[in-house]
Parts: C-alpha cells; structure tokens; sequence
C-alpha cells in the first residue's frame, strides 16, 4: 500500500466544552480509503518548532465529498495546536495508516471508553449488521459528540457516566458486564486498563475480541519500532502491525 | 551558471549527494521509499543489524522532549540471517548506496555481523555502531573508552574489506580520544553523533516514562553539540566525518559541512517531515550556488579556513 | 487542607523552598529583583565570582538554538573585592538566602576567592564552578577529571566552614565518578548540571557565530540529559543534589525532585518568563495538593523508590 | 528605574512588502517612558515552544493614547511569529529598557541604514532643533515607510538607494559623505559596518557622534552579561549600558 502524504484542507472545526474537536478534513485519498480502525498523522507545522506527527482515528468519512472527520481531545502542545487551525488552512497529512477492524457480525459490542470511541463510531456507522456500541465517560459533559450523530438502522447506542449525570451510572466495565451475554463479539477502544479488563471478561464469555491500542508515535508507518507493545509472538508496531490486534495477541502484563 | 557538483568520497565510498539516511529512523527503508526518491540520497544507513535477532526494549520506546525525541528502541532487530533475505534484496534496487549499521554485545558478535555482510552484493560500507545508549552491554560501553574502541574496531576490519564507518558516542569526555583510537584500528570514515542518553519522568505515575528507563536523545535539541564534536574530530583524525545530530535544514547541512563534515545524515528530521531528503538537497544546491562554491568538497572544514569571503 | 511543606535543608543551607536561581542568568539579582519577589526563591545563587576581576569573552556571546541557548559569557565578573563591596550588600535584604558561585583557574585562585568569603554576613553557601565550558583554562577542566576536582575541593574546603556546593560538568563519560570524588572531598551538596558544550556556525560568514567559537548549551533542550545525570548522580551519593537544566515548567520542577534533587534551580527559564519564580512555585505546591504529597522531601528520588501509588 | 513587565494588546498591524511590520500596541507605561533610542522586549507565548525574547526599537509613540509602535523587518521565526499576532490579542512585554539619545544640537544629521531608522525617526519625531535625516535603503521597495509618516517642522528627510532606485543613488555613507560638512553632530544607527564607519568620518569632521548598536540579547535589563560590545573601557552591556553609545567608547576591532 502506498502511504499517502498531502495537504488536507480543514473544512470544518467544532470545539465542544473547550475540550474536545471535532476536525473535519477535506482529504480525498484518505476519504476514500479510510477503513473503521484506521488512523492519519497530522504534521504540525515547523514555524511552532520541531514537533513529532499526532496520531488521531478515522471519526468518520464523507467518500463523496471527500472528507474525513477526526474525533479528539485537547491535551497538550500539539491538539492545542490543530484544534486552532482555521478553516480553510492546509495541514499536512500522512495516511490512512495501520490496520482495521473486521467487519463485525451481527450481535457484536463495540466498547468505548471517552475518546476510544473515534474508530468505533465510524465502525458501527461503516458496519453492515446490527452493533450495540457502549460509550462510557466520566460525566456527562465528557460526550464528545451528541448521541444523536450515531444513528443508522440496526445500531443500539448506550450511554454510562461514572457519576450518573448521563445514561447508566458506572463505568465502561459495569456496561459491559450487562451486555456481554448476548454478544457476539467484542470491538474495544480507550484506556489500556479497560481494554486488559474488557479483553479478559471477552475470553471468560468465549466471543471474539479486537482491541485497538495506542502508543507514542513517531513514524507512523512502521520503520522506526518505536511505537511496540508486547504481543504472545514478542514486540509488535502499534502503527502498522496495528492498531487493531485480536485480544488474544496481546500481553498486557498487569500494566496499564 | 555551474552545476554544483555533490559527489563526495566517504572513506572510499563515493556518493553521489553528501545527504545520507541516519540509521534507524528509516528502519531498512521500506516504508520510507514510498515518499521519497531515494536516488537522491547519498546512501541509506539502514537500522543496526546484529548477528542473532535482538527483541529490542519494553514498551514505550518513544517520548519527546523539547525539540528533541527520546527513543529506546533497543536496537530491536530481525538479526543478519534475515535482514539478508528480507530487507536487503529489495533496498537493492532503490537508486542508492547501501550502508550497514552492525552492533553487538561483545567483539565477537561484532565481528560475526561483519564477516556475515563480508563480499554481499550491494553493500556498499559497514558503519560500526558503538555507541547505541539504550543497551545494558556492549553498544555505548565500547564507545566510550578508547582502548575498547580499538580492540571491536579491528576486530570489525579484520572480517571485512568494504568501507567501515566507526559511529560514536556523544557521552563521553572528549571525543577527539574515541576518534583517534577508531582512525588508529583501521576506520575509513567516522559518524557522529549517536544520541545522548537522557530519560524524563512521567510526574503522574511517579516513574521513569521510558520502559528502559534511559532512552537516547536526538533532534535539533542536540544540533550544538553535535556540531561541536565535529568540529573537534575535524581538527584531531585526518579520515572523513560524517555528521548528524539534529538535521532538519538545508541550513543545519550546511553548518555540519563547515564544521567538518564530508557528508551528513538526517535521523529524526525524517519525523518532522517525511518528505525531508529532496528539500534539503535543493537547499543545499540553492546555497551552493549562492556562494559561488560548486564543490562540496570545499564547504567541508571551511570554518576552520577562515570562513566565506564573499565580500565584494 | 494541609499546606504543603516547601522546607528542605540541602547540605546545611536550610531553605524555604526548593527553587533557586541559578548561578548566571540572575546576575547578581540586581534587575531580577523588580520583577521577581525573592521571598519566593529558597536562594539566589549569584554569578561566578573569581579572586582578580575577569574580562569575559568576546562579542557575541549569546545564539538561540532549538529550544535552547549557546552562551559564552566566560564568567565576566567584577571579581572578589567589587563583589563584596558593591553587589553583596543589596543582596542581603531581599528577603533569600545568598550562595555564591566561585571560579579560578588555578586550585590557588578557587582557595582564594573562598577565604575571601569565608566568614562574610550574608552568605549561606558556597558553589563551586568546576564546570564553565567557556575557559580556556580551569573551569571545566577540574570538572571532567575525578582527581582534579578532588584536589579543588578539598582546597576549597581547607579555606571555609560554609556549606559547599560543587557544580559539576555534564560534559564527561560518567557523572557518578566525579560525583564520587567530589563528595570524597567534602562537598556537603552537588550542583547539576552546568552547561553542555555546544556551537554553532553563522552560515553567511561560513565562521563560528560565538565570539569564542564554543559555547555552553542551556535551555528545555538539555533537561533531559540533566534529569539522567540527577537520577544517577542520586543512585551514587549519599550527599544531597541542586538539579537544573531546562526547568520553565513546575512539571520539569517535579521531574527533578522525583529523579533525586532535594532542590531546583531555573536559568535559561528566566528569560523566556522573567517572571517564572512564583508560577513555578505555585504549580509545585498545586502538584503536591493533588497527588497527596505534604512534604517535598518526600518526593526527592520518589522515582528511584516505584513511583506514586495514588490509585483509588 | 523600575522595570514594567505587561501585556500590550496589538492596536493595529501594518505589514508592507511582505517584510516591514508596524505595529502598534497598547503600552500605556512604555508610551509614558519611552525615550529616543530606547527598545523594548517582545516575549513569544510558550505555545510556539521556548523562545527569547525580541528586541525592538521604539519607533513612535501616542502618549495620550498610551500607544507604541515598532518597526521591524521579518527575518525569522520571532519576527513572524510577532508579525502574525491578531489586532486586539496579547503580547508580553518589557521595557522601556537601555540608554537614549541625548537631545541633537541644531542641525544633527540622524544617519539611517536600513531598519535602523525607527530609533532614529523617533528622535527626528521628537527632537525640538532642526535635524535632517539620512535614511539610505538597498532599492525603493525596501523603505519601511512612507516618507510622508515623517514630517514636522524643521525636519528635512534624504533617501538614498544603492541601486537609484529611490532618491539620491548611492549608499548610507555617500549620503552622509555630502551632508557631513553642514554637520553638527551625528547620530546613526544601522549596520555594524555602517557605524563604524560613519564614526571614523565624523571623527574626522571633529564632530559628537553617537551610535545605537545592537547584540543578541537574553535578558534585555543588565543581568545577563550576553549582549556585550567591546568598548574603551572594556566590555559594556548593549541592552542597559547601551544601546547609544557614544561613537568614541566604540571599539570596532575591524569587525562588523
Ligand atoms: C493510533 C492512535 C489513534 C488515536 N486516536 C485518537 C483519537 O481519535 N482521538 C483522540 O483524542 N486521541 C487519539 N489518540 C491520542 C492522540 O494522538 C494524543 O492525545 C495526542 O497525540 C496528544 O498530543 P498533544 O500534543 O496534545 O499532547 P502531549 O502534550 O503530547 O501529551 C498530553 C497528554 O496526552 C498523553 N498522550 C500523548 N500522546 C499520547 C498517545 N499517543 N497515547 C496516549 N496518550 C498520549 C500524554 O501522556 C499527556 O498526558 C490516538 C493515538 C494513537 C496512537
Ligand atoms: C536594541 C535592539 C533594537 C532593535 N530594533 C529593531 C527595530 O527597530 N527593527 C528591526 O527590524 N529590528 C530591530 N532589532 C533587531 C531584531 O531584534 C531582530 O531582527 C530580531 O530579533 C530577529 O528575530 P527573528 O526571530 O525574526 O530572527 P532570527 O531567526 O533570530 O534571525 C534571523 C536573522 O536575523 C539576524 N538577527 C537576529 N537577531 C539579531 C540581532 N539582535 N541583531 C542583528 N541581527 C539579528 C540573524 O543573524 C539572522 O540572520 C533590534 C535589535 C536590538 C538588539
Ligand atoms: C528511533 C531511532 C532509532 C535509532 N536507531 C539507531 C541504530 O539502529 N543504530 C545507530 O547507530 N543509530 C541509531 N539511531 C541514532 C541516529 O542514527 C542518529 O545518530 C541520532 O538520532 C542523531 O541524529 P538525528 O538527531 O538526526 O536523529 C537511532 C535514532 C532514532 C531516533
Ligand atoms: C547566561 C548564562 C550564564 C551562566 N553563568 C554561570 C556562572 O557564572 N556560573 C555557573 O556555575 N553556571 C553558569 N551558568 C549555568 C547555569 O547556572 C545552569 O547550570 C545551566 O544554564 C543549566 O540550567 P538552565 O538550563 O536552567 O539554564 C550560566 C548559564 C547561562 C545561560
Ligand atoms: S511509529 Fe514508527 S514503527 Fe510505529
Ligand atoms: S541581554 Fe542580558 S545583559 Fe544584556
């Protein structure tokens, strides 16, 4: 596959509760290409300093206009950075990159945990069978979308919050367990201690698990092994070994 | 108007540009050929090869520091067995010289790694890496005293008679030592500088960010100091330097070349931006031209001549 | 809410707050003092001070670098007897405790400037400069050779009863081995790091850009290699560490205490924020509410001892 | 005197040519203070990473509207940074700091090359003799404003460009060389070279002279001891022994 590197033009930016952006990109190639799982590095440019490439998740695609939607929080330096773009300006692109889910089967939960649930939007929007996506977060202003911009036929959205201010009270792990009798298989993104919990609790209900990970990037392609997490055959590249991996792949060695 | 004219001569190697991949941040090249032509590399140094596959250092290996990245990659690597069937034929047929980067933990592994790449088609020198921090033993541990560079370098150039690059570490008190000790064992070429070691402490957790606890440091953050030890090793051993540390310009090549180096590498620059490697040529050529000096051959040292004369 | 407790006694100066000036950036605190309310600081630790007057190094002494700056000042200063007599006297009631940082180049002249200050109202601690790049002769040269900066500081010691700090060089294989010698001789506390030595090169005139061609690198650049050499210079000496380098946040502030420093001190930082002492302090004491940490020393070397443990 | 250290706010930004900037910030303190010569330091926010902070000349000032402004060429990552501050934002700044002008004697030549106009066309602005100032620039596009800006009574303003393209064609120091006789004293600022000759031709002419130089600060207030010139009586600090200096203090060493 060949890495595309070109300027996206921002089309849109949305910034809800100061914290999160919602960035939307006028970047054909990866448009078209994108796939649920996949992600793309934004260059910041050189006028603030050397900076490394921020890795973000396909949030969601507009083949048709070519767009493609990226999901974040601002944390430090560099999401500080691209939520202030304007609209119009041009920033430099790299993907999409790593690899993706596979299409889930009919019955499957899609775990979220806060931002995890940028690649698992765009899957239950991309999938083809029902889904039931679980989005946790600590409070209710901690949504970083409207529930409402996940809908499509066959898709089941429920919410929790650590303090009850939306949907269940209790945390990611809490709505899984009252869902994962009927699943048909597990597709999770967020917090790699949630992910060790979800994957364990996946294995103990005998379904399929996939696992999306993070890890600091510099490449991005898969040339420099910086971004390795441990796996059952040694060190593996989050960038583009994964970021998606089966549960059973990974080794989560009690750290989170 | 003249055509600047960029080949240079690195310890018997002749390059056609005097901008080379740094080992490591291109890994054996692949993915990297995707975005960059790398006919208009003077050779790729390819990412440490040692005799046995090496595993590399927990995660995570990367962080990154005020214009600088920590890495503690651990010299992770497939081992010589297959990076000679897997890597190497297809950076074959990449448009540039090939440059090797061996490590090890003791002299003999050294030497294995080098008698194994002894006589393979299409690689064009050897660069000894003996100053890799991110290693409990060898690495930085020959690299930093004298009398151990010597012994692992002529160990290396008794295997072998392709081109040796000998690449030091920055760690030490005084570079000028390493380089005379490298030159006197039979090194063609010198590179420097590795990464200074360093590490940063994740304040939430309390504990060293790194799974390695110490990582090396690269980037711009490190220019000066590199610029220095080239500075200092042009005016100690009478082989050519090869220059890294921080290259991100064409104006940051320049400065390496003046200071004493025959050709340079860019490392983590690549990061920065993928497409690097064509634009700091332009801008080499573009400053060439501007100073009415068609060789590269004499920016190297100038700073040690007395400097520009372009005084009307 | 308890208040968290800033006190720390490093090496028998009884401090307020463990964050200093360094010695360099501040002068002789003079300017900083309109800016900056002292009362914040643990101490000012004030500009090198030699026995005779010293004329510095040529123009121009300063160059920005990435995230960092290239000074070679060359410890211009007024020497001992205009110290005492124009710029201590100020300094006593601005509400810090005062360290003077002392430089010779010979073991005579650091004798000297020490018995000069031995015994003077006002001064709470000696610093001595064993690691200035930008000396042709001592400086440095003490500070990369464990025997030499034995020799001086025990010299040192002969002539005063004043809390010793001993300013080491990060420019050497191993910062242990002269942290070693230095406690050895009787430093009650170790100052680190002092600069790297670095340059950098004016591309136009092709000439090195510093008036004395090398220069000492400061700045976020450096703070990772500062935060390595605190980290082991702690797991070496029993003695307590001064760590700087970089510091402009109360993030790298932490960073230095959980690598093993008892206190900080900001240089560089000044510049950039010359307000930067009490957001620092602030930001530490915001750090030590949050994470359950009522004392600071209980966060000297935390790193070295599995972090903090502050999971519900 | 006591050091101020604020926020001006950016009132209104003229850049011309792709390279001058005149800004003009509200510095109420700075407006009051500001003397002829005097420069303040602009600090970049630590955003764009760790950056010194800039120097510049004062070029004018509103004292009734507490406004400052500065004049400057876009050479690198300061000055544009600087350059692209919105109208109405914040920018830290120091000052006013360094020596001034001593008031010009009746009939002073104020000797310009390039940007080393602003301080001189402040003196010129606020000077209470007749001067005349000799502003020389490479070719007409590099005036860095319109001669029309500088005008009160009793000023009489020169321009010359090496290549002729604008006023007299020659150099600073061909200007200065037809003016010198009627000369009562000269005050220039501007290349190293420059001044270094226009003192020796003044020296000739047995006139005062004084100069405004420029070094690469870090603290801008004295402390440091980075921005040293070399002079008669040693080394002196630029930023607060400086920047006028008398021309004869001024050791040149051949260098520029
Ligand atoms: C494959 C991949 C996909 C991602 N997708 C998304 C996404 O869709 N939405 C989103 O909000 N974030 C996503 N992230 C995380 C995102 O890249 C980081 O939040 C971002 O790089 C932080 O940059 P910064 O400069 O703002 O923060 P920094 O100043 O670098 O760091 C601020 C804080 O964020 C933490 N952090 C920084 N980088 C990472 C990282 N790579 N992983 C985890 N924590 C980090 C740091 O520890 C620190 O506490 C993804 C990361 C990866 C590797
Ligand atoms: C007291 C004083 C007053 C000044 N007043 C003005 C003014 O009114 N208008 C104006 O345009 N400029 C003025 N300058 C120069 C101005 O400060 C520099 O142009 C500016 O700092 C460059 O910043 P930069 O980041 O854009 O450039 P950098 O990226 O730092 O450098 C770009 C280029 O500018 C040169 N340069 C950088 N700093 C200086 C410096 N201090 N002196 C000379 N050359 C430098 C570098 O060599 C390089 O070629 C003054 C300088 C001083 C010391
Ligand atoms: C991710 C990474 C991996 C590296 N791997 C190697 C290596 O395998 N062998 C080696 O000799 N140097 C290695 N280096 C060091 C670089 O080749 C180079 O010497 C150093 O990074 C300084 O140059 P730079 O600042 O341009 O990166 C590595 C550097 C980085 C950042
Ligand atoms: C302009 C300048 C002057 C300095 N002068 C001295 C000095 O006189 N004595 C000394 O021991 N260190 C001196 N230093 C070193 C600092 O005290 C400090 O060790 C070093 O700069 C690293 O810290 P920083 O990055 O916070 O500046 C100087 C540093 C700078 C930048
Ligand atoms: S980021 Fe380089 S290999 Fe993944
Ligand atoms: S800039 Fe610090 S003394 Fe002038």
């Amino acid at each position: 596959m060949v890495n595309s590197y070109s300027t996206a033009i921002v089309e849109t930016k949305e910034i809800t509760s100061d914290r999160y952006c919602k960035l939307t990109l006028k970047a054909p190639a990866a448009s078209v290409k994108g796939l649920p799982g996949q992600f793309v590095m934004l260059y910041l440019p050189s006028e603030y300093g050397p900076m490394l490439p921020r890795p973000f998740s396909i949030y969601a695609t507009d083949r048709e206009k070519g767009l493609i939607s990226l999901l974040f929080e601002i944390r430090g330096r560099g999401t500080e950075l691209v939520a202030g773009f304007d609209e119009g300006s041009g920033i430099k692109l790299l993907g999409p990159l790593g690899s993706c889910f596979p299409e889930p089967p009919p019955g499957a939960l899609l775990l979220a945990g806060g931002l995890g649930v940028a690649p698992l939007a765009f899957l239950a929007r991309r999938a083809k069978t029902p889904v039931t996506v679980l989005y946790a977060v600590q409070k209710a202003d901690n949504l970083a979308f409207q529930p409402e911009e996940l809908t499509r036929p066959g898709l089941i959205l429920h919410l929790a919050s650590e303090d009850g201010s939306i949907g269940y009270e209790g945390t990611a792990l809490d709505l899984l367990a009252m869902h994962l009798e009927q699943a048909s298989a597990l597709y999770s993104c967020g917090p790699r201690k949630m992910l060790s919990k979800a994957a364990s609790m996946a294995a103990k209900a005998g379904i399929e698990c996939f696992l999306s990970l993070e890890e600091r990037m510099a490449c991005g392609i898969g040339a420099c092994l910086g971004c390795v997490t441990e796996t059952v055959q040694g060190y593996k590249r989050v960038c583009s070994d994964g970021p998606v991996f089966a549960a059973g792949e990974v080794v989560f060695n009690g750290k989170a | 108007m003249e055509k600047p004219d960029l080949k240079v001569n690195l310890g018997g190697i002749a390059l056609e540009s005097p901008i080379l991949a740094a080992s490591g941040p291109f890994g054996y090249g692949h993915q990297y050929r995707e975005l960059n032509d790398f006919s208009q590399l003077g050779a790729i140094i390819v990412k440490g090869v040692s005799s046995e596959p090496w595993a590399g250092n927990p995660a995570p290996r990367l962080a990154e520091t005020a214009s600088g990245l920590l890495n503690s990659i651990g010299l992770q690597n497939p081992g010589l067995k297959s990076f000679l069937s897997d890597d190497l034929p297809p950076l074959r047929d990449c448009g540039t010289k090939i440059i090797v980067n061996i490590v090890g933990r003791t002299i003999e592994e050294y030497a294995a790694v080098a008698s194994g790449l002894d006589g393979i088609d299409g690689i064009n020198g050897l660069e000894v890496n003996i100053s890799c921090p991110n290693l409990k033993a060898g690495g930085m541990a020959f690299g930093t005293d004298p009398e151990a560079t010597h012994k692992v370098v002529s160990a290396v150039r008794q295997q072998t008679s392709i081109p040796l690059l000998v690449k030091l570490s920055p760690n030490v008190t005084d570079i000028t030592v390493i380089a005379l000790a490298a030159e006197d064992a039979g090194a063609d070429a010198l590179s420097l500088i590795n990464t200074l070691s360093g590490m940063t402490i994740d304040i939430e957790s309390g504990r060293p960010f790194l799974g390695n606890t110490f990582g090396g440091l690269s980037g711009p953050a490190i220019l000066p100091v590199a610029l220095k030890m080239v500075w200092q090793a042009a005016g100690a051993v009478k082989i050519p330097l090869l220059g890294m540390g921080g290259i991100t310009s064409a104006s940051d090549v320049v400065q390496f070349l003046l200071a004493g180096a025959s050709a340079v590498a860019v490392g983590t620059g690549i990061f920065y931006n993928p497409e690097i490697v064509s634009g700091l040529k332009e801008g080499l050529v573009e400053y060439m031209v501007r100073k009415n000096i068609y060789r590269v051959e004499d920016l190297t040292a100038l700073a040690h001549r007395g400097g520009i004369n372009d005084e009307q």
